[in-house]
């Protein structure tokens, strides 16, 4: 499995469903496949005392992610019977609605695909250092905090 | 030992900086006083310290250039 | 919540990567969603001792089929505090590769989303009167078998 | 009572056909038998019997037009 490489998680601005549709598509090529596992993340325009968040502006430490999220993808792939696993994050602007997180995982069987997928998306969450800037209506700003 | 800082998230706001070049640092722990006396602010801020990608815990003796980024808690997703 | 009626969940041939992305580009309205989570089921091209499935011919007591996923969301949605879910089945033919399969479900917060779409795939894998006819390379068929 | 049957995968096969009328059936055993005498091989197979969309696993007695449908093991999804 050594030769799998980093890759580039990272999408400038809002990820578009055609984007997802189009990743979709070309597994339809990989018939040994029963089951793809999807998560998105979609900006929610939570009300604080602050005030209504109206987006979210990203910001990575790109290089350590990066490294970061191939030695998850490794982990998950060692540790799962998955065909193949797809993860992609914004950056920059993501107005409340729009989606900032892709995961896709795909397998066999559907079971493992479920869990690859939640397992990904708990560890990206807790291990990427990404940040997120929540930009409320009357444009001040406060820090994402992840539970 | 000269540091090349890169600040991230909340911590970028108290500096007003997203990078900087610090000189005469000998080692993990004096960089951190060194930022704590320049923004006092920061003391009251969790973070975690990456030197070259690799999140460090102890102290460390710095040689030759460093690159060292200052990681609050992460909130992606 | 009883307001809610029975809805036709049968999707005539393969359901089209196109179809889903318009599915998720709807939700950007709801500002209130945080996470999304589907599943897509792809037919896959198992070898048996018969030879190799080329497609699924899927055939489903509809009225049955529709009444038992109305019960099945009364249930998901008093047990998640999710904000909406879709479920779309393919009927007839869906060759090796393409998507017979999409639930897809949201809610505020990531868990919620993702354990009701897991519970949705097993409960109407189990409980959906749908029938796979797994047409084999020599065109001979035999009947799917859920395990 | 008559009774509309509609038979569901391989049930299909074993019967060459998807829809059946049966007159002069009083409750769901005498169907069964009835069925399982026209096609033995029925009997290898394992199958629900709903009676009008509602599953029934008990004998029970026919009144007026019935709708039946027999539901081999299901493989949606």
């Amino acid at each position: 499995m050594s030769e799998r490489k980093p890759k580039n998680i990272f999408h400038q601005g809002p990820i578009p469903a055609t984007f997802i549709a189009e990743s979709i598509q070309k597994h339809s090529t990989q018939i040994g496949i029963g089951g793809h596992s999807i998560f998105l993340g979609q900006v929610r325009a939570d009300v604080g005392e602050n005030g209504k968040v109206k987006a979210i502006d990203f910001t990575a430490f790109e290089e350590m992610a990066i490294e970061k999220m191939h030695s998850i993808r490794e982990d998950i792939f060692s540790k799962y019977p998955i065909t193949c696993m797809h993860v992609h994050h914004s950056l920059g602007e993501v107005l409340a609605g729009e989606i900032c997180l892709f995961v896709f995982s795909s397998s066999a069987h559907r079971k493992e695909a479920m869990e690859a997928c939640n397992e990904i998306v708990e560890r990206l969450k807790a291990e990427l250092p990404i940040w997120g800037r929540e930009i409320l209506e009357d444009d001040s700003h406060q820090w994402k905090v992840n539970k | 030992m000269r540091v090349h800082l890169t600040l991230f998230g909340q911590l970028s706001d108290i500096t007003g900086k997203r990078e900087m070049i610090l000189d005469d640092i000998p080692d993990t722990a004096t960089l951190l006083e060194t930022l704590n006396t320049m923004y006092p602010q920061m003391a009251n801020t969790k973070f975690a310290m990456a030197l070259n990608t690799k999140v460090i815990k102890e102290n460390t003796i710095l040689h030759g250039d460093n690159n060292i980024a200052l990681l609050p808690p992460f909130s992606g997703g």
